[in-house]
């Protein structure tokens, strides 16, 4: 990772890059797939396919506790990843990166865990307007188990967080800030470590949903100091089903087990029972354990372009991508009009068409994006709508792609009579 | 296969979607029916004015959707108007089961209807073509159930 | 599946299957790999391999929700998964599958949902003597938070259930019975109809672990008449991170969910969140896609070959190695010491040697077995040893590896001086 | 690689495990310390004779286990006697060293322990390597914190 990159040193073979991903070659309905929906899933390079059939090959066991080589093996494969991890986003302990299924399980597995032991009655949960479902349900569910207040930071109409009213939201009765680092709608990049900062003052805790900044961005949980962090393999190049939880490890030492089991116990009669070290107090069962051995090469696809790297090319293409858009009349950017501290999940809306119409018509010419509420109910009541379309870049979009939408969006408005 | 695209925005879809039919709220209305499909925030009202002989003597229809949902509550808009409570329920009943791909045994003329069979390629979609029908169904059993003005809320999800 | 099979029918081309299995072509210290530990988890045919690489190649997208050609083509793909376990289980509904990380997590599912919301002060859980951690620990800590009770139903010297006091075991107090089809220590087939039957007639339901009976014999969760039924997917020739729960629809319906997020919700605001319909309201988040998708293949490649055929090959190989063990001095079957009504999971101890060593000195001959306490350290205390070694066989394995086997443990009390 | 095996199993460390030293259980100890590996299974009984010189006059070790957990508590029965409490502290620690590999600074001759590195390349058998020595530290510990008659229970996980 560099440690400082300006535009001119951004380096992206973005043909090279192209070509090690062979869905892309794909067509779709007679045009060539161009994928804009990597905010719901990302595709995945060779690398990452050849590892996964190479451990199926070779290596495959299950781990721990096993005496035999590819037990060994697969275990110390295993092991590598959270290796690999607790560099990856900061330099944290090995014991402090837990896996899990993804995204949604990791902060479940606080709401049940350090929440349920944590939150009483007139407690404070601090959210944000413009959270995804999975940190959001299972804190308004807790609040509503404990009698637990629910507060929300509110966000401006170009879709900000207003921070005006912070000192009146986040107090000494707030317990937890639950906030979202990158929004999946809007694109915006929140202020986490000035969040972080505010919380400990009031001596809450704060958890930063990271499933749409970890894959796009340098992440340092100690520079935020953020005390859980949680995002998910398959958003970045990785395998499906596999997330990842950070926590301090002082309080997850204090945090009872989640799921109970294989592996996540020290000793088991009918009377007692005492539970493994940290992290494998909080991983009952077999893990995905190829998924978290492929999840490797992933992290190191990404590395070898440069995290740094990769969040500049990403904010010069959002910003190409957003200045086409508005050239569209009856377009509306939902989320920040500017590539200033935003990602390139970029929302739309068309002042006649629903943004199902938009997605189905774009499918038809290979283009694919997201088009509903993105769960996101709540904000999308905030935005004043019921739905928008969603274009979500990565390492291998360009230009190009958006030259296609552009073109395609033009074409639709034809279509639909909305010349 | 943009060929599948016109399948499914067939033109008189597209005529319907641009201009619906029964735009204009009734004055004079027994029939309240919400219809809602939480996933695509698709939203329908429905008013129905059912004659004393049971038929339908005027319909209403505003859905804040897309083109499937809103041509297909213009065309129900336009089809049920003047036909008894019987025929609408049974055709009602056809349509659901066209749209969800079993047998149906629809003999009769159906004239625009006809073209929300394209639908059924895309199966996301089915549930926008079928949520003005639902909310028919369920308008005219609250009908039927209590005689007089009922309003009632449902979602095809 | 044939729907009787009588020994000589059994027709299993043995060669043909070990040259699907890639890995099985490995050297492990300078021998080929007999694999015996396949009730740890299993080796993937180069079928199920290629279909991963295949999705990945061809329709890897997020599901549901999705309007684009690549996320309903993995819709599809998917759904056609649960449609498949749907039949494989004995022909439930669809929405009474639900897909899970794994059996750890399809039971901790029912304790936290299920069993939180119906286990009062008093009320009885009855386990086995040999459950698996995962069937035990859930349980235990349930009834712990509840002032439940729990009650075991003990087993025989032989490792048979001894039910002969059952009717003192599971009575009107009793809310769940949670007993393993099949344990993975002994081997031993338990009876769940009649388990079942007595469970209902005392108006309590049955769970049962289906980790180890599921890849190994044809289960019928309708004939058993099972209320929840869990298995692992990585047992049975598919991937790692994709488990099942079956649980009956009037029973699931009632059931609030379990972990919260996306694409498990109807309507949410921070008042008021509806559930979405089965089987997605216990579905949150993104699912392992790649994996569930990938199951299907194994599920085909299994019923190519017929689970009647796979439960009486294993079956006549369990008794072959059976005969075999038994005819080294010194070494003890733990479990049942005939192939009647038990699967493949063989224990075994040796007077003199521990568990440990046994498995270290079988791996420098390419034999891969396990050694431990299998996760089931109440089991072991009841058997009187602290830990076992085990082989386990699947479809795979044939007489030679047995043979290699027992000449390796004859070579082992040799190297340890214990002739 | 059979080497491998003879590596972890070397001819020293089956001697140890065949014919464990300090089998006798003490008349006159002043330690006990427990040791134990849930995961294992092993378990492991240590008893010290601390004479008032604050050197080790007599050991007994029982070790139920594996040949790795029996031979590391043979050699260490039979190398702490007549030692002093000090120095028994900084070999534990030397040994405890070398099987994580760590760096260890032992120069003196440790004789029979020198082989328990082989474990080294064993990396889910180091605990059981390490059982004896754990106890034993545990034990020392206990007996410096009172002074008096001391047991414990511990565990290298
Ligand atoms: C009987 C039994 N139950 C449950 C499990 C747990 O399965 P998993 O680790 O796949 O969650 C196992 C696997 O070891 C098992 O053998
Ligand atoms: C901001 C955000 N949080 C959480 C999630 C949930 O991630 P997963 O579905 O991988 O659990 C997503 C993915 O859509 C997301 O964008």
């Amino acid at each position: 990772m560099n440690s400082k990159t300006t535009e001119k040193d951004i380096v992206i073979d973005i043909q090279k890059i192209k070509n090690d991903f062979p869905i892309l070659k794909r067509q779709i309905r007679d045009n060539k797939l161009v994928y804009l929906d990597s905010g719901a899933s990302t595709q995945k390079p060779i690398e990452v396919i050849n590892a996964h059939t190479e451990y199926f090959n070779q290596i495959n066991s299950n781990i721990h506790r096993g005496l035999h080589t590819l037990a060994e093996e697969a275990t110390n494969a295993y092991e590598k990843t959270r290796t690999h991890i607790a560099k990856f986003i900061g330099g944290v302990k090995t014991c402090e990166v837990i896996f899990t299924s993804g995204t949604t399980e990791s902060i479940n597995m606080v709401a049940y865990t350090w929440g349920e032991a944590n939150i009483s009655e007139g407690d404070e949960i601090v959210l944000t307007d413009m959270e995804h479902h999975a940190n959001l349900v299972p804190w308004v569910m807790l609040a509503k188990r404990k009698n637990a207040i629910i507060k929300r930071i509110p966000i401006t109409d170009d879709g900000r967080l207003d921070l005006d009213d912070i000192d009146s939201i986040i107090t000494e009765k707030t317990k937890l800030v639950a906030v979202t680092h990158m929004s999946n709608v809007l694109g915006t990049l929140n202020p986490i470590k000035q969040l972080a900062e505010i919380a400990h003052k009031n001596g809450a805790l704060i958890l930063a949903d990271g499933a749409q900044s970890a894959p796009h961005m340098p992440v340092d949980v100690l520079d935020m100091d953020v005390d859980f962090f949680a995002f998910s393999a398959h958003k970045m190049l990785g395998p499906t089903g596999v997330g990842v939880l950070y926590g301090k490890e002082n309080i997850l030492e204090k945090m009872p087990p989640f799921n109970m089991g294989g592996e996540m116990i020290s000793e088991v009669s009918f009377d007692r029972i005492t539970w493994a070290e940290l992290p494998h107090k909080f991983e009952a069962g077999t893990p995905n354990i190829a998924g978290v051995v492929t999840f490797d090469t992933a992290l190191t696809y990404l590395e070898n372009i440069g995290m740094e790297n990769i969040h500049a090319y990403e904010t010069k293409l959002t910003a190409y991508t957003i200045d086409k858009l508005l050239q569209i009349d009856g377009l509306k950017i939902q989320g920040p009009n500017n590539s200033i501290n935003r990602g390139g999940a970029i929302s739309f809306t068309d002042k006649n068409l629903h943004p199902h119409d938009i997605s189905t018509f774009l499918d038809s010419k290979g283009i694919a994006i997201r088009a509903g509420h993105h769960c996101a109910q709540t904000l999308m009541k905030r935005m004043g709508t019921i739905a928008t379309a969603r274009a979500s870049l990565y390492i291998y979009n360009d230009e190009a792609d958006i030259d296609a939408l552009y073109d395609a969006l033009i074409a639709m408005r034809k279509y639909f009579g909305h010349e | 296969m943009s060929e599948n695209l016109d399948d499914m925005y067939r033109e008189i879809i597209l005529d319907h979607y641009k201009a619906p039919r029964g735009k204009k709220p009734l004055e004079d209305k027994n029939v309240t029916s919400d219809g809602h499909n939480p996933s695509c925030g698709d939203e329908l009202r429905m008013e129905l004015k059912v004659d004393n002989k049971n038929n339908i003597a005027d319909v209403h229809v505003n859905c804040k959707g897309c083109a499937i949902s809103v041509a297909s509550g213009s065309m129900l808009a336009e089809f049920i108007k003047g036909k008894s409570l019987e025929e609408v329920k049974a055709i009602s009943e056809q349509i659901k089961k066209m749209l969800k791909g079993e047998e149906s045994t629809i003999t009769e003329d159906i004239g625009d209807l006809d073209s929300l069979k394209g639908v059924r390629q895309f199966p996301v979609r089915i549930k926008c073509a079928l949520l003005a029908w639902v909310t028919l169904i369920e308008g005219v059993d609250k009908f039927e159930g209590n005689g007089t003005d009922s309003s009632s809320t449902t979602s095809t999800e």
